[in-house]
């Protein structure tokens, strides 16, 4: 089960004249949770992006399940759910539409189970309303749904917490601990702690910065 | 020497405005070509110089 | 529930049904943004009304000018269009969510570019009977302008969607991508108005509708590579 | 990238060091200027005082010795541009990316100097300033497919980004250019009836064309010169953190 899924070595990156971090070096295992923390601007959603492989302004090696990411991308993708601060949610159209998206995207996923997960992300009854007329939260939580779809092994989430309630908090974390006691990964950023989640092995940006 | 005096030169056969007015075109542009990395070179010496010395203050 | 992480994926969904996914959603989009919907199409009205008012209302002058104004009007009007080709995707994260999925990023692009086609250049080929009505073209020409039209606006928005998706990532790029992508419109513009004079003038179409045809091939095998690679660039930056 | 290593000869990933690119270019650059000095002065001397005036066109045929020259390398220094950025896209080398950034104002410049002298060619041969002449509207072209990747480049404050994004673009436009060269070409004759153009003549005589082959190997010469300025400036600017550059300039 404890294979390593994504190994880091060397990494380096620098944004607008600063270097961000340096010979940074780091593995997650099946079944493993990592939070990524740091202030603000310590590059936390770069860092994010650059391991999605949205960002290809690095340098160093990445390597999924043993070899190189530029090998593998389209196995990788296929594993992979990435939650950004843009929530990829289109406000024209309602929620059961963008999830059906989301599922042509990902050829694995069975539309058919779009229902359960907007009904288990408390979306019931919003099916077929554009998403622009829902509040904060529940825009958001059209995004979180694709958690309850997916059977990707490597989740990436930044800030999945934000303009959740607690209750939506606490399932969430719910989710994320059966999905590590699946074999999955999940590595994140958040601004609170993390509870109940089994372990967490957290990885500080901020003295990377000092470092480099 | 296809020309026989300085001024037959100069007219270029009644198209000397022509004739110079380009070849003093073509002369501004490759100066220009040359100079303008030049003086940037300077600048950024001059500028990458300050930077250093503002660091090397500054710990 | 999840389902277990087994590595034995089952495609439930196929390519062909991706593509058609992402063309019906961009056209429901743009169906729900009605606004935006017709605005190439009166900016298009609009800028064919500016000649006769500018020039001459001379109906033998205007006969001899409309084959270029129309495709020049074409031209702008595709492009006005364009920025927003890419730019809602990349303001609400779908453009991060395309990327990564592990489907061909060109099936997406195809889909969503024959989508602006549609509602675009097709929407403008179905105007151009009536516009070339207003400035006196003669019937004759009329089918040559359809045809070229049909087959020179595709490229036109191929070629748009590779300088809408070099500056998506950037704030104001919607002067950019003229300055940018017009250069590249200038053969398909030579081709169209010259197939449609030769419509007027009674010569054979063949050859124009060939080469806008060629043109149009070589676009749609060229473009999705390069849209693909600029779409990775912006959002990496 | 390892596996890639072995094929490519040692030179091309030495180039790919920014620094020894910084150090050869320095080591050529004398010999490069004092080429283009002699050629560009002996071409101008002998294009001016001996070459033969022209039987149809008079002295004014002198400008062929800018105009050829500057159009031709307008063209290939755009190819460069393409060519080296297909590189910085390809192996993610930065000094192909410098090259390419390098390489456009140099070319628009010798495009604009190219339309100029067309131009001013043009008023005693055709009896106008400009003439669409296929030559010189796809020189237009040309010039402005250069605005639009200089223009590009500044628009994007990441500079990797931003040269990445020149790359497709100058390498879309190189697609484009033979299209674009047969379409105006094609336009232009469907235009107006072949009148003589302004650089196709039946034979040259020797003392005509042996100048303006000095004037165009001149031209290359001072083209290395200066995209080798540049290329420094451009190496300092992007390496300015690396340690070699640093004592570089405490070296000054």
């Amino acid at each position: 089960m404890s294979q390593t899924m994504l190994k880091v070595e060397n990494l380096f990156c620098e944004r607008d004249d600063r270097v961000l971090f340096d010979q940074l070096s780091f593995e997650v295992d099946g079944g493993e949770i990592v939070q990524i923390e740091g202030a603000n601007g310590s590059g936390k959603t770069t860092l994010l992006r650059i391991l999605s492989g949205l960002s290809r302004n690095y340098e160093g090696e990445i390597y999924w399940q043993g070899e190189p990411i530029e090998k593998v991308r389209e196995e990788f993708r296929a594993e992979l759910l990435y939650f950004g601060h843009q929530p990829g949610v289109k406000a024209l159209l309602t929620p059961e539409e963008n999830l059906h998206w989301y599922c042509a995207l990902h050829a694995s996923l069975d539309p058919a189970r779009v229902q359960e997960a907007l009904e288990q992300v408390g979306l019931r009854g919003f099916e077929d309303v554009p998403c622009h007329t829902l509040s904060a939260g529940q825009h958001r939580r059209v995004s979180l749904a694709r958690l309850y779809l997916s059977d990707a092994r490597l989740w990436i989430l930044d800030e999945p917490f934000t303009a959740i309630d607690k209750r939506g908090v606490a399932a969430k974390e719910a989710l994320i601990g059966r999905h590590v006691a699946q074999g999955g990964s999940v590595i994140l950023t958040t601004h609170q702690d993390l509870q109940g989640s089994g372990a967490v092995r957290s990885i500080n940006l901020d003295r990377q910065g000092e470092r480099g | 020497m296809s020309f026989n005096s300085f001024t037959e030169f100069l007219s270029m056969g009644g198209h000397g405005l022509y004739v110079w007015l380009s070849y003093a075109l073509g002369l501004a542009v490759i100066l220009l070509n040359l100079v303008a990395p030049l003086m940037e070179r300077s600048r950024l010496v001059a500028q990458l110089k300050r930077r250093l010395q503002r660091e090397n203050q500054s710990p | 529930m999840n389902q277990p992480l087994n590595p034995q994926r089952r495609p439930a969904i196929g390519m062909g049904a991706l593509f058609a996914a992402t063309l019906k959603r961009d056209l429901k989009l743009s169906l729900r943004r009605k606004s935006e919907l017709v605005n190439p199409l009166i900016f298009f009205l609009m800028v064919i009304t500016l000649f006769p008012l500018g020039v001459s209302p001379e109906p033998g002058f205007l006969a001899e000018l409309a084959p270029g104004v129309i495709w020049v009007a074409a031209l702008l009007a595709t492009l006005l269009s364009m920025d927003s080709l890419f730019r809602t995707d990349f303001d609400d994260g779908s453009l991060e969510q395309l990327l990564l999925s592990p489907q061909p990023v060109m099936l997406v692009v195809c889909a969503k570019v024959l989508a602006h086609w549609m509602l675009t250049g097709l929407a403008l080929t179905l105007v151009a009977p009536l516009i070339s009505v207003m400035l006196f073209l003669p019937a004759e020409g009329v089918p040559g302008l359809m045809l070229s039209l049909l087959l020179g606006t595709p490229t036109l928005s191929l070629v748009g969607a590779i300088g809408a998706a070099l500056t998506v990532g950037l704030k104001r790029g919607g002067v950019l991508i003229s300055l940018l992508v017009l250069p590249l419109y200038i053969p398909v513009l030579i081709f169209g108005t010259g197939a449609v004079q030769a419509a007027v003038t009674g010569l054979p179409l063949d050859g124009y509708l060939a080469l806008l045809g060629a043109l149009l091939a070589l676009g749609t095998v060229l473009a999705p590579l390069a849209i693909g690679a600029a779409l990775r660039i912006s959002v990496s930056g | 990238m390892v596996e890639k290593k072995k094929w490519l000869p040692r030179w091309f990933y030495q180039l790919a060091s920014p620094r020894w690119c910084y150090q050869i270019c320095g080591k050529l650059l004398p010999g490069f200027a004092v080429a283009a000095l002699i050629l560009l002065l002996g071409g101008i001397v002998w294009a001016l005082l001996f070459a033969p005036a022209d039987y149809q066109q008079g002295n004014s045929f002198r400008i062929i010795y800018l105009h050829v020259p500057s159009a031709i390398l307008a063209q290939s220094c755009y190819m460069m541009m393409a060519v080296a950025g297909a590189i910085g896209l390809i192996w993610k080398m930065k000094v192909a990316d410098m090259v390419a950034k390098s390489c456009a104002p140099i070319g628009a410049t010798m495009a604009v100097l190219a339309l100029l002298t067309g131009a001013i060619w043009g008023k005693p041969t055709w009896g106008s300033w400009w003439v669409w002449d296929a030559r010189l509207t796809s020189m237009l072209i040309l010039l402005f497919l250069y605005l639009g990747v200089m223009a590009l480049n500044s628009a994007i404050e990441s500079e990797s980004t931003a040269a990445q994004a020149s790359a497709v673009l100058s390498l879309v436009g190189l697609v484009n250019i033979p299209i674009i060269k047969y379409s105006v070409d094609w336009w232009n004759t469907l235009h107006q009836p072949a009148t003589f153009t302004l650089t196709e003549r039946p034979a040259m005589p020797a003392e005509m064309w042996v100048p303006l082959l000095m004037m165009v190997v001149g031209f290359y010469c001072f083209f290395a010169v200066s995209l080798m300025l540049r290329l420094r400036n451009e190496i300092l600017r992007r390496e300015r953190r690396a340690g070699w550059v640093r004592d570089l300039l405490l070296s000054k």
